[in-house]
C-alpha cells in the first residue's frame, strides 16, 4: 500500500470513527433506556428515540436567559467541539490514525474536563440557583474524578512508556496477558468508577431525574432549549461513548484493526458497535440495581477509586 | 585625586602640614565651644559648631588620604594618626557634621517650645563642641593611658548633656549614667594599669610605655598572665562605654533622655570611639594571648549584647529606647567583628561603624523631631506618620531600613561581609545565631516603625479624599537627614572612596 | 439478587399498546378539535407538569400513565424538569391565584412551537373548584389551550391517547 | 558590545532614570512615565534574556560598586530563561500601569467592609477615591520604586557572587515592600501585610545568607566559579546543610508552605500591578535560586534532596490549591494559586534532583524542563490573571467574588482576556498551563520504564506525586470555573457590579501582552526546545540530552516516547467548534435566539441575591475537604423580643481560615511576645540591679580566667 493510501485510508478510519460516534452515541443512549426500561417491565420507547428528540429540538426556537453573556452560546460548540476532536484523536476503529501524536491519554482527559467546565461555566452563566448548583456539583465531581482518571492513565501507561493511545492498545495487542496484571484490573476498576461518574450515571447522577435538587448534569443545561439543547444531549451521549470506548478498546482492544484496510476497518467497526453495546448494556443493568446516592457520599466513591488509581500505578512499578 | 594625595604627603613629611591636620580637628571646636562661652546661643554660634564639625571631616579626610597607603602622621609623641584613625575622624566627622547641623533648628524649637533656656542652650552650645574634641583626642592619641583619659573625659562631659533637659527622668538618667560609667571608668583604668604593669615587666621602653606602636612591637613579650587578667577588665571597661553587656544598663536611659543631637553623637559616635579603643587594644591582646581566648571572651559578650537587644527590643513601647537598643545590638554586632578580627572581619566593622552612626544620627534627630511634633515618645503615641508628615517619616522610615540592615544602604554590605568574615573563620555557628537574633530585631523593629509610620492619620479617622497635611519638617531640619540617608546609600553601592583606607586600617587592626 | 429475580418473575408488564388514533380529532372527549400533530414535534414530545392548583387526583393518574402498565413513554412522551426542554405543558387543576403567575412564566419559558395541554375537569372547567374565592379560572382563561382532557381525574388511558395526538406515534 | 550587556545597561539606566523621573515628574505625567520605563526596563531584560537563551555568554566585574565585594554580574542561559520571564512579565505590566495607576476607577476606595451583608448590595456609596487614589500605587514613592524593583529582580539572575546575589536580592525585597505597602492609609490590613511579608522575607534571607555564606566558606571564595569550583571541597554534611539552609531561603520568597503565609496577605493588599510582578515574576526566582545554588553551583546532590524538594512541593500544590478552591477573595485565590504552581515546579525539581542521583540525566533534564517551562507558563498567566483582577477592582472596588458578576457584559474584552488566563491556570488544553504540566507528568510517568528497578521510595513517592498532581489539576479546575464563573459571569450581585465599565486602553493592552504570551505558549511551545536545551547544559547533572525537541508543531519528547501537538489540538477545536457553529447556523434558518427571563421555577422576579455565589460553589468542596480545611461557622440567630421561638433574623458566616499558619505561626509570636514580656523586667530602672550585672560580669570572666589560666 502506498503511503497516500495509507494515508487515506488512515482518514477514511478516523471519518469512520466520527461518523461511528456520532451517529452511534444517540442509539446507545437508546439501547440503554431500552434495556433499562426492559427491565423495569416496560415497553421502553425505542433505541432510535434519542435521535428523534434531538431532530425535534433541532426544530425548536432557541432561548438565551435575559444577563447570560457569550460563555451562555459558547459552551454548548465548545462541549461538542471538544468531544469531537477526542472521537478523532481515540484508536476506536484503528491503531493507525492520520493524527496520530497530535493527543495522548492526557490530552484527552483534559479535553473531557474541557467540556465539563464549558458546561459549567455555562451553568453559572445563566445566573439561576439551579444552574450554580449544578456547576459547583459538576466540577466538585469532575474535580475528584480527574485524579482518578490521571492515575488509571498512569498506570496503563507506566507499562507501556507512553501515554499514547495507539501504544498502549498495541502493546496490550501484542502481549494480552497484560490485562490480567495486578495493575491493569484496578486500573480498570478505577476507570469503571470514572466513566460513571463523569457520565454523570447512577450512583452519581440520575439522568433520569425532574427533581433540581438531586441533579448535577441536568441542572446546569435547564436553561437550555431547541438547537443548543440538541447540541447538549449529542455531545453528552457522545461523551458517554467515547468514555465506554476508551474503556473498551483500553483493556479490551481485540477487534481493532492495526491497519487501515477497508475490511478490518469495517470488521472493527462492527465489533467496536458490538463491545459499545454490551458495555452500554451493562452499565443499564448495572443502574437498575442502585439507587442514587447522596451527594456526599461520591466523594467517598471517588476516594475509594482513586485508591485503586493509586494501587495501580504502585503495582505496576512493583510488579513491572 | 592623585594631586592632593601628593600634596598632603609633601605636606606631611614636613611637620607642620600633619600638626595642622592633627590639631585643627581638636582646636576647631574648642573655638566654637569658647565663642558660646562668650556670646550664648546664637544663629552664628550655632554654625560654629557645625563649622567645626566640617573641619574635623576635612581632616578626617586629608588624614585618610595620607594614610590610606598605609604611612603614618604623627605629632610629637602625642598624637598619632594612620588610617584606623583616620576612619575613626571619618565617623566622628560625618556624624558630628549631621548632628550639629540638625542641632542648630532643634535647640531653637527646644527654646521655642520652653523645654530650655539661654543657660541651658549656652551650655549645650559650650558642650557639644567639648565632647568632641574629647572624642578626637581618643582617637587621635598614640598613649594608650590618654586616650583611656579622654574617653572618660567625654563621660564628664556627657554626663551634663544628657541631664540638659531636666526632669525627674533626665536626673535618673545622668544619674545612672555616671554611676555605670565610674564603674566602667574603674575597670578600664584597671585593666590599662595592668597593661602598665606587664610592658614595664616585660622592659618596653624606660619605665615601660602605654605608647600603642610601642606596645604592639613588643607585644609578644608582655606576660600572658597579667593580660589574662587585664583584657577581660578592659573589654569590660570599655565595653561600658560601647553599651556591650553586662554593662549597657546605662545605655536606653541616656539615650532617651539626652537632646536628639547628642543621643545621635553618643549612639553614632562615641560607642564605636570605645570600640575602637578595643581594637587597639585586641592587636596587642592577640599578640601576647592566644587568639581562642580573645576571640571566645569578646564573641560571648558580643552575643550576648545582640541577644539582649533582641530580648528587650522585642517588647520595647519607647521609639527613642528602640534607637537605644539597636545600638546595642549593632555594638554586638561591631564586636562580633572584633572577634574573629580578620582583615575582613575589620574592614567590615569599620564600615559597619561608619554605616551605624550615619543611621543612627538620621534616626536620632529625626526622632527629636518625632517627638517635636507629636509630643511623646511612646510608640503607641505616633500613629499614621507617613500620612501626615511624608518627609520626616519618609526619613526615619529610610533610617529603620538602613539600621536593619537593607540595601542600597551600607550596613547591609558591612552585615554580609561580617557574616561571609565570621564563616571563614571558622564560626559559622556563631553567624548562625547572631543571623536568628537578628531576625527577631528585625521583626520587633519592623513591627514597632510599621504602628508608628504606616495607616491613614489618626487611626483612619480621615476620609481619603481630604487634602494631606504639609509636610510641617523646617528645610534646615531635613536636609541634614537627608544628606545622611544619601551618604549612607552611596556608601553601600559606591566602594572607592573607601575601599583603599579600609584595606590600609585592616591591615593594622586586623590579624588573620 | 433479589431484584433480579424479581425482575425475571415478572417479566414485562406493560400492556400491549392500543391502536394509535387514527386522528387527533377522534381523541376521545375532545370537544374542540384539537391540533394536527406537528410536524417537528413527532415522535418525541417532553411535557412539563404544571400543577395549577389540583386535588393531586389528576398527578396520580399522570404518574400511572408514565409507570410500567401504561407506559407513556414507549410513545416518545417524556416528563422533565424544566420548560426550557419542554414541547408541551401538562396543566392540572384549576388556576389558583398564586399559581395563575407562576403558570404564564412557564407558559412564557417554553421555546416555541409549543403546545398546552390541560389534563382534568378543574382544567378545563374549573370543576367542583368554579366559583371559588382562590381560583382565578380555567387553564384556557390563563393561556390557551391546545389540548383538552376531560375526565376527573381521566383516566390514564385517556390520558395517553390525548398525548399520542401530539407525538403522532 | 554584546546584546546582552546592552539590555542589562537598558535596564540599569532606565532603573535610574525611573527612580529620578519617577520622583521629579509632575503627578499627571507620573504614571505614565514610570509605567514607560518599567517597561523599558523589562525590554532590556527581554533583550538580554533573549540574547542568552540564543547561546550568548556575559559576564562583568565592577571592583568599584559593591564595597568590600565586588558587583559581579554573569549570564548564561538559565539566567537568561529567568532575565526573559521577568522582562517580559514587567513590559506587560509596565503599560497596565499607566492606566492603573492614572487616574479615575474605584481601587484607591475602602473596600466594602461589610462583605456578604444585605446592605452590600448597595455598595460603596462613595465616588471614585481619586484622592485616596493618588497616595496608594500613583505616590511619588510607588511609582519611582516600581522600575527600580523590575530592575531588582532582572539583575539578580545575572548575579554571580554570593554579596552580589544577596544585595540584589535584598533590594528587590525593599522595593517590593515598598510597593506592598502603596496602599497603607487606604487600608489597615495592607500594614499588616507588610510586616508578614518583610517578616518572611527576611527569615528567607537570613537562611539564603547563611547557606551561602557557609558554602563561600568552605568553596574559599565568593564569586559563583570559586563556589562552583570549590563545590567539591565541601564534606557531604556541609553540603546538605547548605542545600537545606538554601532550599528554606529560597523557597519562603517561592512561598512553598509552610512558608508561604505572605503571600495570601501581601498579593492581595499589593497594587495589582505589582501583584502581577511579585506573583508571576518575584515568586519564580525562588525557583531560579533553588536551581542556581542546588543543581549549578553545588551541582546536584544525593537522592534524599530530591525526595525533600519533592514532598514539600507536593504538600504546597495541595494546599495551596485547597485554599484557593475555597477562596472567595479574588486576589487571595489568585495567591493560592501561586503556592499551588509554586509546589508543581517543585515536583518536578525534586523528581529531577531524584533520578539525576540516580544518574538518569534524561529524565531528569525533562523534569528540570517541565519545572522551568511551568515557570514560564505561570508567569504568563498569573500576569494577565492578576492584571485581570487589578481592572475589576478598579471597576468595581471589590476583590470580594461574592459580589461581583455580570461583568461579561459590561467589561467584555477584560472578561475574555481573564478566561484566556483562567484557561492556562486551570490547566486545560488549549491553554499554555496544560503543556508544562504535560511534560512534568510524561516525565513523571517514564519513571518508571526508564528507571528500571525503582527504588522503594521511588516507588512511593512517585505514584503519589502524581496523584498530587492530578488532585492539583482537578481542583485548580474547579478554582477557575468559580473565580470566572462567578466572578465574570451571570448577573451582578452589587450595584458597583453593575456599575462597572470597561479599563482604559493601556490595561487592556497590558492584558492583551500578557495573553498573547499565554497564547504563543500554549501553541508553539516546542520553540522553546532549543533554549531549555542550552539551558540544562549549564546544570551538570541533568544536563544529557534536548528535553523538547523542536519538531514543527508537535511537542516531542526527547529520548523518551511521548507527543502531544497543542496547537492541532487548539485547531482541532476549531475547525469541529467552527463546523459545529455552521450546521446549527443551518439549521437555525436565521431564528434568533429569544432572550427570555431566567427560568426561576416560575417565582417571583429571580434576585441577584439567589444566585450561586463563590462560597456557596466551594461548599461541597469545603465539606469534602473538611478536615484539612476546618471551616469556622458562626450562626447568629436573632429572636423576636416576644418570643424566643419567632426568628426576626440569622445570620451565618463562614470562614476557611489557613490552618497551616493558624497552627505555626501564633504560638511562636506569642512565644516571642512572652520572651519580649519577661526580658523587660531585666531593665527595671533599678541602678543597684545594674550595677549586680556589671560585677556579676566581672566575677564569672574573672573566675572563667581563673580557672582556665
Amino acid at each position: 500500500m502506498t503511503a497516500s493510501g495509507l494515508t487515506a485510508g488512515a482518514l477514511a478510519a478516523t471519518a469512520g470513527q466520527l461518523a461511528l460516534v456520532v451517529g452511534g452515541a444517540p442509539l446507545l443512549v437508546g439501547l440503554m433506556r431500552q434495556v433499562r426500561a426492559r427491565l423495569e417491565g416496560r415497553a421502553g420507547a425505542g433505541v432510535g428515540q434519542p435521535w428523534r428528540d434531538l431532530r425535534k429540538l433541532l426544530g425548536k426556537e432557541a432561548i438565551r436567559p435575559d444577563g447570560s453573556s457569550w460563555v451562555f452560546t459558547m459552551a454548548p460548540l465548545l462541549l461538542l467541539a471538544s468531544t469531537l476532536v477526542i472521537t478523532a484523536v481515540a484508536p476506536f476503529l484503528s491503531t493507525v490514525s492520520p493524527v496520530e501524536g497530535v493527543a495522548d491519554l492526557f490530552a484527552v482527559v483534559s479535553l473531557l474536563m474541557l467540556g465539563t467546565v464549558a458546561l459549567a461555566l455555562a451553568g453559572l452563566d445563566t445566573g439561576t440557583a439551579f444552574g450554580g448548583m449544578g456547576a459547583s456539583r459538576a466540577v466538585t465531581v469532575a474535580a475528584l474524578a480527574e485524579p482518578t482518571i490521571l492515575l488509571a492513565v498512569f498506570a496503563l501507561s507506566a507499562r507501556v512508556g507512553s501515554s499514547n493511545l495507539a501504544d498502549i492498545v498495541e502493546s496490550t495487542l501484542t502481549t494480552p496477558a497484560q490485562v490480567l496484571s495486578p495493575a491493569s484490573l484496578l486500573a480498570a476498576v478505577a476507570f469503571a468508577v470514572v466513566i460513571i461518574a463523569e457520565a454523570g450515571r447512577l450512583p452519581v447522577d440520575n439522568p433520569a431525574t425532574h427533581l433540581e435538587l438531586t441533579m448535577i448534569h441536568e441542572a446546569m443545561v435547564l436553561e437550555y432549549a431547541g438547537r443548543d439543547l440538541a447540541m447538549i444531549e449529542l455531545a453528552s451521549a457522545m461523551r458517554l461513548t467515547v468514555l465506554l470506548g476508551l474503556g473498551a478498546n483500553l483493556f479490551m482492544p481485540w477487534g481493532i484493526a492495526t491497519t487501515v484496510a477497508p475490511l478490518p476497518l469495517l470488521g472493527a467497526a462492527v465489533v467496536f458497535a458490538v463491545k459499545l453495546g454490551v458495555l452500554g448494556a451493562g452499565l443499564a443493568v448495572f443502574e437498575v440495581f442502585v439507587a442514587k446516592w447522596r451527594l456526599f457520599r461520591v466523594p467517598e466513591l471517588l476516594a475509594g477509586s482513586f485508591l485503586f488509581g493509586l494501587l495501580a500505578v504502585s503495582a505496576s512499578f512493583f510488579l513491572a | 585625586m592623585m594631586a592632593i594625595s601628593e600634596m598632603v604627603h609633601a605636606a606631611a613629611a614636613s611637620g607642620p602640614a600633619a600638626t595642622a591636620v592633627l590639631l585643627a580637628p581638636m582646636l576647631a571646636p574648642l573655638v566654637a565651644a569658647s565663642a558660646a562661652v562668650l556670646v550664648g546661643w546664637r544663629r552664628a554660634v550655632s554654625w560654629s559648631a557645625v563649622a567645626a564639625s566640617v573641619v574635623i571631616l576635612v581632616s578626617g579626610v586629608l588624614a585618610a588620604v595620607a594614610t590610606a597607603d598605609g604611612s603614618v602622621l604623627t605629632v610629637g609623641g602625642t598624637l598619632r594618626a594612620d588610617a584606623l584613625t583616620a576612619v575613626m575622624l571619618l565617623v566622628i566627622g560625618v556624624v558630628a557634621v549631621i548632628a550639629t547641623w540638625s542641632g542648630v533648628s532643634y535647640i531653637d524649637q527646644e527654646l521655642a517650645a520652653g523645654h530650655t533656656d539661654g543657660r541651658g542652650a549656652r551650655r549645650y552650645g559650650v558642650l557639644v563642641p567639648m565632647f568632641l574634641t574629647a572624642m578626637v583626642l581618643a582617637v587621635l592619641a598614640s598613649n594608650l593611658g590618654v586616650m583611656w583619659a579622654a574617653i572618660e573625659a567625654t563621660t564628664i562631659v556627657t554626663a551634663f548633656l544628657v541631664g540638659h533637659r531636666g526632669g525627674r527622668q533626665a536626673v535618673e538618667a545622668t544619674w545612672k549614667y555616671v554611676m555605670i560609667c565610674s564603674v566602667g571608668i574603674a575597670l578600664a583604668y584597671l585593666g590599662t594599669v595592668l597593661v602598665y604593669y606587664a610592658s614595664q615587666h616585660a622592659g618596653i621602653g624606660e619605665q615601660g610605655s602605654l605608647d600603642w606602636s610601642v606596645l604592639v612591637a613588643n607585644a609578644d613579650q608582655l606576660d600572658p598572665g597579667v593580660m589574662r587578667v587585664a583584657v577581660p577588665l578592659l573589654v569590660l571597661g570599655f565595653g561600658t562605654k560601647a553599651g556591650l553587656m553586662p554593662m549597657h544598663s546605662w545605655l536606653p536611659d541616656a539615650h532617651s533622655q539626652a537632646p536628639a543631637p547628642v543621643s545621635a553623637l553618643m549612639s553614632g559616635v562615641l560607642l564605636s570611639v570605645a570600640v575602637y579603643a578595643l581594637l587597639r587594644y585586641r592587636v596587642v591582646a592577640v599578640a601576647a594571648l592566644d587568639l581562642q581566648f580573645v576571640r571566645s571572651l569578646i564573641l560571648v559578650v558580643a552575643l550576648a549584647s545582640v541577644a539582649l537587644a533582641a530580648s528587650m527590643l522585642l517588647a520595647q513601647r519607647d521609639y527613642k529606647r528602640l534607637l537605644a537598643y539597636s545600638s546595642i545590638e549593632h555594638m554586638g554586632l561591631v564586636m562580633i567583628g572584633v572577634a574573629v578580627g580578620t582583615p575582613l572581619a575589620v574592614t567590615a566593622l569599620l564600615l559597619h561603624i561608619l554605616g551605624h552612626g550615619l543611621a543612627k544620627a538620621v534616626l536620632f534627630c529625626a526622632s527629636g523631631q518625632i517627638l517635636a511634633s507629636e509630643g511623646t515618645t511612646q510608640i503607641s503615641g505616633v500613629r499614621g506618620l507617613l500620612a501626615r508628615q511624608p518627609v520626616l517619616a519618609g526619613t526615619f522610615a529610610l533610617g529603620v531600613a538602613a539600621l536593619l540592615g537593607l540595601p542600597p544602604f551600607s550596613i547591609f554590605v558591612s552585615e554580609l561581609a561580617l557574616a561571609r568574615a565570621a564563616a571563614d573563620a571558622g564560626l559559622a555557628w556563631a553567624v548562625a545565631v547572631a543571623l536568628v537574633l537578628l531576625l527577631v530585631v528585625f521583626v520587633a523593629v519592623a513591627g514597632h516603625t510599621a504602628g508608628m509610620l504606616f495607616g491613614g492619620d489618626a487611626a483612619g479617622q480621615r476620609p481619603p479624599h481630604t487634602p494631606p497635611h504639609t509636610p510641617s519638617l523646617p528645610r534646615v531640619a531635613a536636609a541634614p537627614l537627608v544628606t545622611g540617608l544619601i551618604a549612607l546609600a552611596v556608601l553601600g553601592v559606591v566602594a572607592w572612596p573607601l575601599e583603599q583606607l579600609l584595606d590600609a586600617a585592616s591591615a593594622i587592626a586586623g590579624t588573620s | 439478587m433479589s431484584v433480579l429475580r424479581k425482575i425475571i418473575r415478572t417479566g414485562r408488564v406493560a400492556e400491549s399498546a392500543p391502536q394509535a388514533p387514527p386522528a387527533s380529532a377522534d381523541a376521545e372527549g375532545a370537544d374542540r378539535s384539537g391540533p394536527e400533530p406537528v410536524a417537528p414535534l413527532s415522535g418525541s414530545v417532553q411535557l412539563r407538569h404544571v400543577d395549577a392548583g389540583s386535588c393531586n387526583g389528576c398527578e396520580l393518574e399522570i404518574a400511572s400513565a408514565f409507570g410500567p402498565v401504561y407506559d407513556a413513554e414507549r410513545y416518545g412522551l417524556r416528563l422533565v424538569a424544566s420548560p426550557r426542554h419542554a414541547d408541551a405543558l401538562l396543566v392540572t387543576g384549576p388556576v389558583t391565584r398564586n399559581m395563575a403567575d407562576p403558570l404564564r412564566k412557564t407558559y412564557e419559558a417554553t421555546p416555541a412551537p409549543r403546545r398546552v395541554v390541560a389534563v382534568g375537569d378543574c382544567a378545563l372547567n374549573c370543576g367542583v373548584f368554579a366559583g371559588g374565592h382562590g381560583v382565578e379560572g380555567a387553564v384556557a382563561d390563563v393561556i390557551p389551550v391546545d389540548v383538552e382532557v376531560p375526565g376527573c381525574p381521566p383516566t390514564p388511558d385517556v390520558l395517553i391517547a390525548a398525548l399520542r395526538g401530539l407525538t403522532g406515534r | 558590545m554584546s546584546l546582552i550587556g546592552a539590555g542589562l545597561g537598558v535596564i540599569a539606566w532606565g532603573a535610574i532614570a525611573g527612580v529620578t523621573l519617577g520622583a521629579l515628574a509632575p503627578s499627571r505625567a507620573r504614571a505614565l512615565v514610570a509605567g514607560v520605563l518599567t517597561s523599558v526596563v523589562g525590554a532590556g531584560g527581554v533583550l538580554a534574556g533573549l540574547a542568552a537563551l540564543g547561546g550568548q555568554g556575559w559576564s562583568l566585574t565592577v571592583t568599584d560598586l559593591l564595597p568590600l565585594g565586588a558587583m559581579t554580574l554573569a549570564v548564561d542561559a538559565l539566567s537568561g530563561a529567568f532575565l526573559l520571564l521577568v522582562g517580559a512579565v514587567a513590559v506587560a505590566v509596565g503599560v497596565y500601569s499607566v492606566g492603573y495607576t492614572g487616574p479615575g476607577g474605584r481601587h484607591g476606595a475602602e473596600p466594602d467592609a461589610t462583605s456578604g451583608d444585605t446592605t452590600a448590595l448597595a455598595g460603596p456609596s462613595s465616588e471614585p477615591g481619586a484622592a485616596g487614589h493618588a497616595e496608594g500605587a500613583a505616590s511619588r514613592t510607588a511609582q519611582s520604586a516600581l522600575p527600580l524593583f523590575v530592575a531588582a529582580m532582572l539583575l539578580v539572575p545575572a548575579a554571580a557572587s554570593v554579596s552580589t546575589l544577596l544585595v540584589l536580592w535584598e533590594l528587590m525585597a525593599l522595593t517590593s515592600l515598598v510597593l506592598v505597602l502603596a496602599e497603607h492609609r487606604l487600608r489597615a490590613s495592607v500594614r499588616d501585610a507588610g510586616l508578614w511579608y518583610a517578616g518572611m522575607t527576611h527569615a528567607g534571607l537570613v537562611a539564603i545568607m547563611l547557606g551561602l555564606v557557609v558554602f563561600a566558606a568552605g568553596a574559599g571564595g565568593e564569586s559563583f566559579t570559586a563556589l562552583r569550583a570549590g563545590s567539591g571541597d565541601l564534606s557531604p554534611g556541609t553540603r546538605s546543610l547548605v542545600f537545606v539552609l538554601i532550599f528554606i531561603g529560597f523557597g519562603s520568597k517561592a512561598g512553598m508552605v509552610p512558608l508561604h503565609v505572605w503571600l495570601p496577605r501581601a498579593h492581595s493588599e499589593a497594587p495589582s500591578h505589582v501583584s502581577a510582578l511579585m506573583s508571576a515574576a518575584m515568586v519564580s526566582l525562588g525557583l531560579y535560586g533553588l536551581i542556581r545554588v542546588g543543581f549549578d553551583l553545588l551541582g546536584g546532590g544525593p537522592h534524599w534532596w530530591g525526595l525533600l524538594v519533592l514532598t514539600v512541593g507536593g504538600l504546597s500544590a495541595l494546599y495551596g490549591v485547597l485554599q484557593a478552591s475555597v477562596a472567595v477573595d479574588l486576589k487571595r485565590l489568585l495567591a493560592y494559586s501561586t503556592t499551588e504552581n509554586v509546589g508543581l515546579m517543585l515536583i518536578g525539581v525534586g523528581a529531577a534532583g531524584m533520578f539525576a542521583a540516580d544518574g538518569n540525566r534524561i529524565l531528569a533534564g525533562v523534569l528540570m524542563a517541565a519545572a522551568v517551562l511551568h515557570a514560564v507558563n505561570h508567569a504568563a498567566f498569573k500576569t494577565l490573571l492578576f492584571l485581570g483582577a487589578g481592572s475589576v477592582l478598579r471597576a468595581t472596588g471589590l476583590r470580594d467574588l461574592d459580589l461581583l458578576g455580570g461583568l461579561a457584559r459590561r467589561m467584555p474584552v477584560t472578561t475574555a482576556l481573564f478566561a484566556v488566563g483562567a484557561l492556562g491556570a486551570a490547566a486545560l488544553p488549549p491553554g499554555n498551563g496544560f503543556v508544562s504540566e504535560w511534560v512534568l507528568l510524561q516525565g513523571l510517568i517514564h519513571s518508571v520504564t526508564a528507571t528500571g528497578s525503582p527504588s522503594v521510595v521511588a516507588a512511593l513517592s512517585i505514584p503519589l506525586a502524581v496523584g498530587v498532581v492530578a488532585l492539583t489539576a482537578g481542583l485548580g479546575m474547579v478554582t477557575f470555573v468559580k473565580a470566572f464563573g462567578v466572578g465574570f459571569l451571570a448577573r451582578p450581585r452589587s450595584t458597583v457590579a453593575a456599575a462597572a465599565s470597561e479599563s482604559p486602553l493601556t490595561m487592556r493592552a497590558g492584558m492583551f501582552l500578557a495573553a498573547a504570551a499565554c497564547a504563543g505558549l500554549a501553541l508553539a511551545p516546542a520553540t522553546a526546545g532549543a533554549p531549555l536545551t542550552r539551558l540544562l547544559r549549564v546544570l551538570p547533572s541533568v544536563r544529557d540530552g534536548a528535553p523538547l525537541a523542536d519538531s514543527g508543531i508537535a511537542l516531542r519528547l526527547a529520548g523518551i516516547a511521548g507527543s502531544m501537538s497543542p496547537l492541532l489540538i487548539a485547531l482541532g477545536l476549531l475547525v469541529a467548534g467552527a463546523s459545529v457553529a455552521a450546521l446549527a447556523r443551518r439549521v437555525a434558518q436565521g431564528r434568533p435566539r429569544r432572550v427570555a427571563q431566567a427560568w426561576g421555577s416560575g417565582g417571583a422576579r429571580l434576585d441577584p441575591r439567589m444566585e450561586y455565589t463563590a462560597t456557596s460553589f466551594a461548599e461541597p468542596l469545603t465539606r469534602v475537604f473538611d478536615d484539612v480545611l476546618r471551616p469556622e461557622h458562626d450562626i447568629d440567630v436573632t429572636p423576636y423580643v416576644e418570643s424566643r421561638y419567632l426568628i426576626e433574623s440569622v445570620r451565618f458566616r463562614q470562614r476557611v481560615p489557613d490552618r497551616l499558619e493558624a497552627r505555626l505561626y501564633p504560638p511562636l509570636l506569642a512565644a516571642a511576645t512572652r520572651w519580649g514580656q519577661w526580658s523587660r523586667r531585666l531593665a527595671n530602672g533599678s541602678v543597684h540591679r545594674y550595677l549586680a550585672y556589671g560585677f556579676v560580669g566581672l566575677l564569672s570572666v574573672l573566675i572563667v580566667v581563673g580557672i582556665s589560666g
